[in-house]
């Protein structure tokens, strides 16, 4: 059955007008559309993408082409899939809003952008859906918590899309008058470099990575909830498009440093990539703010990304196809779950909240699955992708980057696990006894599967790592990932003898599920313990009656906030005070020039004149 | 499918093999200390005694999490151990004794503890918590650092290969080899076991014994055995990646107690640190040093 | 010699403009520029023996006239000058009655 | 001390342009031979030649009023506009003279009457003769309104009739731009002189050159007296 | 029909109307529909006035360029003039005048006519704003455009004085050879029309101007004037104007100031309509650059763009203003919630000057750049192919964080003020807003209607 992908964008466009009409009428009808719609569509690309049912020719939108390429339809499925997963949750939240009609548009809206980006041939019109998803989105943020998230995230899209434009304009100058992407291999000299500065740029901004992040943390807690869990899932993958067209399309760029053997322009965009897993992981561990929390998360894990394309090995870039597929299923179940906490509980601050557990018991277990992923543990998705980067990293023998990943990936245990204590373990506070109660099953249905594919990318990676093959070969790279049964080979050291690091997940969750078995056995063939009350606990000494005093959630690390509180606030300000410049300069411009005094423009007239004449006549 | 099978009762074996070791030389060393401060201390099978009568104690438990997080957390240790290489031809499983896996199965492991342990509504376990996680980010990071410069020099990431490579000549022992590198591991060591200087999070003084405050009967009885299998696996992840893993079990059984008695004998006689001080302290020295050596090791090519 | 006083008057009405704070007295420079510019498209058209540009019974046979054109530009611009002076004093008169002075310093900020 | 700096960059300026416009080799020295300029057309006949290509002896009218007419017409709406604006911006419903303190005797009233008279024919001739002799329709114009400024000034409670004025204006415009719409209909060009030229220096010559140059003289006279009319009184409040 | 009854009409019924002032109002409307409709029926033949061709007479250029400037502008003043009329009935002779001025601007072929023009135009518009009630302000702006009109006078003079001739195709076919001789009065020409056209060191008069507008004079002076004027300019620009040496150097720093500073100058302001003089100052900057780079094509759509977008914006800011009392951003807040309509037109307009896709802007915005990296561009200003757009882009990131700023305020803050707007207005600006989006989607029609303006050799026909 052959379909253009030019219908789906047009019937997700159709999906988004159904959404407001309807919305208008009655908006919880409006909202389920929305579940409808990107269901059809996921369900469609996902199933035509593998049959090879797609093609790309256009019969309505003349003015663009299409053209169906295996990363176009990796990064698609992936994202329609989040979108599918996140409107079961819009009805839910619908009554929140200001315009819910306008919402639901919007939401299919910026599906339709994305799926155009990711199939668009010509560079151009890649851009045009590129804005198109960014002015769209745009308008869902301030339906949440506070408006000036709006106008950095425009501040700062606006910034990467325009350097995108950019260089989508050096490469049109350079292959005389032609837009076609595969114009990005084709440009040489010092314009290749400037394309990969610029594109890397759009593709640092997207991805929220370290100097252009600011945004990013703004607008994930300020945006309403399923928008926050579309942003870090789904739209931030926009950002690691254009990093692999930029990474890893173009080649290496600038000289080769010898002892590590990587070009130059990789080795920064490592080397920044580092700075992000860093600088997100130290500010995520001092989040008081769930989602706050989970911003940083992705902004640290879209660090990993960049640092896997640049390594421009099989391993490095495969790592961070895969952690893509594993970031985006884990971070949009978490952002999920404190969804669905925020909406019983109505906040995310981890102060007010505790015990959760006890009435959201399946929330909890999803968002345990979902940060075991983020984390990078055995027997979920994220171990894997983390594997192979660490594989590619050590293999490139980069230090620096090295310890970096490591520190992300260990920083990490440390703020999932606070959401984790501080959200659902410890006391349960009274207020919540009554309000919280579990969520409605089609909260839990997407939740639930997010899960059951984490586990499922942990355990069985065969069909993702072909994927990743089918894209190397598509994108004409000279990389393979090896699978030799159920395991992954790692790269092949240089001592004969020694056969390649091998990774079996699937032994590894067997060896794990035997372990639990054990330890089971264990525990239920000795006496049953007598279940006690939770405030019945042994406090040396004075006994205390409320469960607040007893519940410990407030600044979690102390001791490790302490050492680098000074610093955290230095990029805030720097684009603060580059804000607040952009207004002076304004500020002088308007009192310098625009007095009531006719005079002013007289000594400006005289001035452009004496110029002018001074060259000539002297 | 049988030799699966037939692999995974072989990593069972290696299992309670590591549980039974471990707890005897907990016990041997706890006699040496005595003999230290000239006192008899206790026989040497004192920690098995400890174990089974907790094991056989009614206890009491706050909740579903609070039981299936000692679960998890012993299962995840069980199942990190079953990989684990005796000696270069002892191995469950041939081959995929990658080192990512312990160190990330271990922390399956912590998980697993600090879920229940927060899960007991006790506000000193969930401190306790924060601390074994502090403390492990401090030592963790520059002890990785020092393995991926021995994971580069070697070219393999799993630890009979690392233990061959030593053997078969290609590299001397790596304490010799990375003599900066084995001082660095050393100290991590001793963090990962939670040994006097860095053990704030477990030590009885600093919160009632830290995250195990809420624990008793079996859950605690279940905890000391995931405690001791976790040393067991330490100890002897650091034994194949520096003295060259072993080709018999004797000589596997000698490295392991001298390399366990003198990191008992040198934390008796330490102080302990604040916890800050802990990440400042792995911060500051162990990481320069461990980056030093990797740029020795890796770009300059000196290996001793 | 005429065009170099045509342009020093021009610049004395760019002065004016650069220096008067009176609404009155930037209206007069305004004028003096605007005479300044005349004089100075007047003086475009003349050359040295030049007759005027009429038809009359004793004009020679084939006469070397001035350029004509100069002088009919000026007279527009002439008239151009005579329409914005009066709705300059018009304002005048207007920013008088709203503010009480014609001094711009003292009209305040608005 | 910002006079000084001022009066010294306008001068400087100016020498600056001098000096450039001087060693400027196309620019034709002030009293240089122009002849050779395109405007030699504008006076290819010469006295008493039989209907010429533009009627009028006065080369000058000639360009005004025939082959630059689409200028003055131009001209006159800037004209328009600013007394049009002059009303609106001073013009109220009901009006009366400003008292400026100063009444003239008898005398004067009586004497300015008479001189009005003469002034008012010397404007009116000097419009009539405007393709003939310097002048026409705009110095008439202004001769026309200054008599009528001649009586506003002598006798402090003359107030002229600003109805027929307005009426005045619109008809000489409108006619202006009717004579225009009717060349374009008569003899296909907007503006076009579709009348005889006649001699050249008689009175009736030259067209419909002179008939709009009565109208623009009419029309720049009442305008200019409703503007001096708007300056010289005020609303009754 | 030849093209000059677009201005006798408006003349003659201009003298007309100060007679039977009851009338003129519907005058006026009648009027400004026949400029609107006419052009589609004039043939396109060059018009000469009075029976005497170019060198000596005065023409009307009448090509597809004059053609499209026409109809947008006449189009803008109808919309303008229809509804505000009920508001300002006492002006409709003077805006009779001020369309027969604007459609001279357009067509006249003859630099003096086009001195004549610019006076009428300006003098209207100054008559325009005084129904600002701000003397002062329009006195300001009187005495610049004098002076501005006056320099063009005089480069104009100088440059008879050189060529001989006053008609612009000769004109340009003289200064084609000698272009390092007319350097200054070219300058004088540039600062002349720059006044008006609103470049930076000449325009004083805006902020006071455009800053206490009102319904008639914000609208008009903002997007019909500001239109017409950059149409004109630009097409002397293209055509005429022989750019080198220091001129290029000093045009190329007026531009680019222009355009950075007056973003920034709105993104300091907090006035709603400060906001949107500022951002009109830079768009009419980049108009402005397009046409001199040789981009003439493409220039003529963005002011056209731009022109219906500050149309509905300046029509919107404006009547809340009215009604709300001060145009301050917090006082203005939520104004959007309890009248949509207008509300997403205004967006629509909004998001059209960002350049962002699915709006006429976008397609604007993307081949004017486009231009800049043709294989074979050339542009005459310093500094390179490439600074000028990294220029555009920079100043449109700054435009769109206060254009966001200002809608998310207008939408998302709640506000009990009622502003009501008449059912005309509402359904002119939706009218317009759907023409932006219709105009954003059809791509392909709106490339065929732009190379109708370029001749084969890729070349801006201006004459």
């Amino acid at each position: 059955m052959e379909l253009s992908i030019e219908i789906f964008i047009l019937a997700t466009l159709a999906f988004g007008l159904m959404a407001y009409v309807i919305g208008r009428l009655h908006k919880q009808l409006g909202s389920i559309m929305t579940i409808l719609g990107s269901l059809t569509i996921f369900g469609g690309i996902a199933y035509l993408g593998f049959t090879g049912g797609l093609t790309g020719e256009t019969a309505y939108l003349t003015f663009t082409q299409f053209e169906i390429s295996e990363f176009g339809l990796f990064f698609a499925i992936i994202v329609s899939f989040v979108f599918a997963m996140v409107s079961f949750f819009n009805p839910f939240f619908i009554k929140q809003y200001k315009y819910p009609a306008l919402y639901s548009m919007l939401f299919m809206f910026s599906l339709a952008g994305a799926i155009g980006v990711f199939f668009s041939s010509n560079l151009l019109y890649l851009f045009f859906f590129f804005e198109f998803v960014v002015w769209t989105s745009l308008f869902l943020i301030p339906m949440g918590r506070s408006k000036k998230a709006a106008s950095w995230y425009y501040g700062f899209s606006a910034a990467g899309s325009f350097m995108l434009l950019f260089a989508i304009l050096m490469i049109y100058n350079a292959n005389n008058g032609s837009f076609h992407i595969s114009g990005i291999g084709s440009v040489t000299g010092t314009t290749q470099i400037i394309v990969f500065i610029f594109m890397s740029g759009a593709a640092f901004t997207k991805l929220g990575a370290f100097p252009l992040h600011i945004w990013l943390p703004k607008v994930l807690t300020n945006a309403p909830d399923p928008v926050s869990a579309v942003f870090s899932g789904g739209l931030e993958k926009l950002g690691a498009f254009v990093a692999l067209l930029a990474i890893v399309n173009m080649g290496g760029i600038g000289f080769i440093i010898p002892s590590i053997d990587m070009y130059f322009g990789q080795m920064i965009i490592a080397t920044l990539g580092a700075l992000t897993i860093v600088f997100g992981t130290l500010m995520a561990i001092r989040q008081d703010d769930a989602k706050k929390l989970l911003a940083y998360s992705s902004m640290s894990n879209g660090g990993y990304i960049l640092v896997g394309f640049s390594m421009l090995t099989s391993q490095g870039v495969a790592g961070g196809l895969y952690h893509i597929v594993a970031h985006a299923i884990a971070s949009t179940a978490a952002f999920l779950a404190i969804a669905a906490v925020a909406r019983v509980a109505g906040t995310t601050k981890m102060k007010e909240l505790g015990g959760i557990i006890h009435k959201m018991p399946v929330t909890y277990m999803v968002y345990l699955i979902a940060i075991i992923s983020m984390a990078g543990i055995p027997p979920m998705g994220g171990f894997i992708s983390k594997w192979m980067i660490f594989q590619a990293v050590i293999d490139k023998g980069m230090i620096f980057i090295a310890i970096a990943t490591v520190f992300g990936s260990i920083g990490s245990f440390l703020y999932v696990f606070r959401p984790l204590a501080a959200l659902f373990l410890g006391q349960e506070l009274p207020q919540f006894k009554k309000t919280v109660k579990e969520a409605p099953f089609f909260m839990l249905l997407p939740m639930i599967i997010l899960s059951l594919l984490s586990v499922y990318t942990g355990v069985l990676p065969g069909v993702i790592i072909d994927f990743i093959n089918k894209i190397f070969v598509d994108m004409q790279l000279n990389y393979n990932i090896v699978m030799n049964g159920f395991a992954i080979e790692g790269y092949t050291s240089g001592i004969e003898g020694v056969g390649p690091s091998l990774l079996n997940p699937l032994l590894i969750a067997c060896v794990f599920g035997v372990g639990v078995f054990v330890a089971f056995l264990i525990f239920i063939v000795l006496k049953k313990s007598k279940k006690i009350d939770l405030m019945d606990t042994y406090t040396a000494g004075n006994f205390v009656y409320t469960e607040e005093h007893l519940h410990y959630s407030v600044d979690f690390y102390a001791p490790l906030e302490r050492l680098y509180e000074k610093y955290i606030h230095i990029m805030k300000n720097f684009y603060k005070s580059l804000a607040n410049k952009v207004r002076e300069f304004g500020a002088f411009m308007k009192y310098f020039f625009f007095t009531n005094k006719p005079e002013i423009t007289v000594f400006w007239i005289v001035a452009l004149m004496v110029f002018l004449l001074w060259g000539d006549v002297l | 499918m049988i030799e699966i099978l037939m692999n995974i009762g072989f990593g069972l074996g290696v299992a309670t093999f590591g549980f039974v070791l471990q707890t005897a030389m907990g016990g041997i060393n706890r006699k040496i200390a005595a003999r230290l401060q000239k006192r008899r201390g206790p026989k040497w099978y004192q920690e098995f005694i400890d174990i089974f009568k907790l094991l056989s104690k009614r206890a009491t438990s706050h909740g579903w999490i609070f039981d299936f997080g000692v679960i998890m957390a012993l299962g995840g240790i069980i199942g990190t151990a079953m990989f684990m290489p005796i000696t270069s031809s002892i191995v469950a499983f041939e081959g995929y004794d990658n080192f990512f896996i312990f160190v990330y199965l271990i922390a399956v492991g912590m998980l697993g503890m600090a879920m229940s342990a927060s899960g007991s509504g006790n506000p000193l376990a969930s401190i306790g918590v924060m601390r074994a996680l502090t403390t492990m980010l401090a030592y963790e990071v520059p002890f990785m650092v020092v393995v991926m410069t021995i994971i580069k020099l070697t070219g393999t990431s799993s630890l009979t290969g690392i233990a061959v490579a030593q053997q078969t000549g290609d590299f001397n022992w790596f304490m010799i080899a990375l003599p900066l590198g084995f001082i660095v591991a050393v100290m991590s060591l001793m963090g990962m076991l939670g040994k006097k200087p860095f053990e704030t999070y477990i030590a009885p003084a600093e919160i009632a014994s830290g995250p195990m405050v809420e624990y008793g009967g079996k859950q605690l009885g279940m905890l000391f055995i995931m405690h001791e299998i976790t040393i067991f696996i330490e100890v002897s992840l650091f034994v194949h990646l520096f003295l060259g893993g072993a080709e018999t079990i004797i000589m596997f059984l000698i490295k392991y107690f001298i390399v366990y008695a003198v990191l008992n004998l040198v934390s008796n006689v330490l102080g302990r640190f604040k916890i800050d001080q802990v990440v400042t302290f792995f911060f500051k020295w162990p990481l320069f040093f461990a980056v030093v050596q990797a740029m020795i090791a890796i770009h300059l090519g000196w290996v001793i | 010699m005429l065009q170099f006083a045509a342009i020093i008057l021009l610049m004395l009405g760019l002065y004016g403009l650069l220096t008067q704070r009176n609404v009155i007295k930037i209206i007069i420079s305004l004028n003096i520029l605007e005479i300044g510019l005349n004089l100075f498209i007047i003086s475009v058209g003349y050359f040295e023996g030049g007759l005027a540009p009429i038809f009359t019974s004793e004009t020679p046979a084939n006469p070397n006239f001035v350029d004509p054109l100069p002088q009919a530009l000026v007279l527009t611009a002439i008239v151009i000058g005579v329409g914005t002076t009066a709705l300059g004093l018009a304002l005048a008169r207007k920013i008088y009655q709203k503010y009480g002075t014609l001094n711009l310093d003292e009209m305040g900020e608005n | 001390m910002k006079n000084f700096l001022a009066l010294l960059a306008a001068l400087g300026l100016g020498v600056l342009i001098i000096l450039s416009l001087q060693n400027n080799t196309l620019f034709n020295e002030y009293g240089e031979d122009v002849t050779g300029r395109d405007s030699e057309e504008y006076g290819d006949r010469e006295y008493g030649e039989e209907n010429p290509a533009s009627g009028p002896a006065n080369i000058v009218t000639s360009i005004v009023a025939d082959f630059r007419s689409f200028d003055t017409l131009g001209e006159i709406t800037v004209l328009f506009v600013s007394s049009l604006g002059v009303a609106l911006l001073l013009g109220g419903t009901k009006q009366k003279r400003l008292d400026l303190g100063f009444h003239p005797n008898f005398m004067l009233r009586i004497g300015s009457k008479a001189l009005f008279g003469i002034i008012l024919m010397t404007g009116v001739y000097v419009t009539i003769h405007g393709h003939l002799t310097p002048g026409g329709g705009f110095p008439g114009g202004a001769m026309i309104a200054s008599s009528m400024l001649l009586l506003y000034l002598a006798d402090d409670t003359f107030r002229a009739k600003i109805k027929g004025f307005k009426i005045l204006e619109s008809v000489a415009g409108s006619l202006y731009v009717l004579i225009g719409i009717a060349g374009l209909f008569f003899a296909d060009y907007f503006l076009e002189n579709f009348l005889n030229n006649g001699v050249v220096g008689d009175l009736l010559s030259a067209g419909i050159i002179p008939l709009i140059y009565v109208l623009i003289g009419l029309k720049v006279g009442s305008e200019i007296s409703g503007v001096i009319d708007n300056f010289l009184t005020e609303e009754v409040v | 029909m030849s093209a000059i009854l677009l201005i006798a009409v408006p003349l003659l019924a201009a003298f007309i109307s100060i007679l039977v002032k009851k009338v003129s109002p519907y005058l006026l409307l009648l009027v400004s529909l026949f400029a609107l409709v006419y052009p589609f029926f004039m043939d396109m033949s060059d018009v000469i006035i009075g029976g005497f061709d170019s060198p000596i007479g005065i023409n009307l250029v009448v090509n597809k360029f004059a053609l499209t400037s026409l109809i947008a502008v006449n189009g803008l003043f109808f919309l303008v003039v229809a509804v505000n009329i009920a508001q300002y009935k006492k002006l409709s002779s003077i805006l009779l005048v001020a369309l027969a001025g604007l459609n001279g601007l357009l067509l006249t072929g003859d630099l003096f006519n086009l001195f004549v023009f610019i006076e009428i135009s300006g003098i209207a518009a100054y008559l325009i704003t005084t129904t600002n009630k701000k003397p002062l302000q329009t006195f300001n702006y009187l005495v610049a455009g004098t002076v501005g009109s006056s320099l063009y006078l005089l480069g104009l003079i100088i440059l008879y004085n050189m060529s001989g001739t006053l008609n612009m195709a000769d004109m340009a076919t003289f200064v084609e050879g000698n272009g390092m001789y007319t350097l200054f009065p070219f300058l004088l020409m540039f600062i002349g029309l720059g006044v008006e056209a609103k470049l930076l060191p000449f325009n004083s008069w805006v902020k006071g101007i455009l800053g206490h507008s009102n319904n008639l004079s914000g609208a008009m002076i903002a997007s019909v004037y500001a239109t017409a004027i950059a149409l004109v300019f630009g097409k002397l620009l293209a055509g005429v104007f022989q750019i080198e040496g220091t001129l290029a150097l000093i045009i190329a720093l007026v531009l680019g100031i222009t355009i950075l500073a007056g973003e920034a100058m709105a993104y300091a302001s907090t006035k709603a309509r400060e906001i949107l003089l500022y951002s009109s100052i830079a768009q009419a900057g980049i108009v402005i650059l397009l046409f001199t780079v040789g981009l003439g094509a493409w220039a003529t759509f963005f002011a056209i763009a731009n022109g219906v977008s500050k149309f509905i914006l300046f029509g919107v800011v404006n009547r809340l203003t009215e009604e709300v009392g001060s145009d301050e951003m917090d006082q203005l807040k939520g104004s959007f919630v309890n009248n949509k309509l207008i509300g997403v037109s205004f967006t629509v307009a909004a998001l059209s000057i960002l350049g962002l896709p699915l709006f006429f802007g976008f397609v604007v915005k993307m081949n004017s750049l486009i231009g800049f990296f043709e294989p074979d561009f050339v542009s005459n200003l310093p500094g390179g192919n490439f600074i000028f757009p990294i220029i555009i882009l920079v100043a449109s990131v700054i435009e769109g964080v206060y254009f966001v700023k200002l809608l998310t305020k207008l939408w998302y803050k709640d506000s009990d003020v009622k502003v009501n707007f008449t059912p005309l207005f509402k359904y002119v600006v939706v009218v317009l807003a759907v023409a932006l989006i219709v105009f954003g989607l059809f791509q392909g029609e709106v490339e065929e209607l732009v190379a109708s303006l370029i001749n084969p050799g890729g070349v801006f026909i201006w004459n």
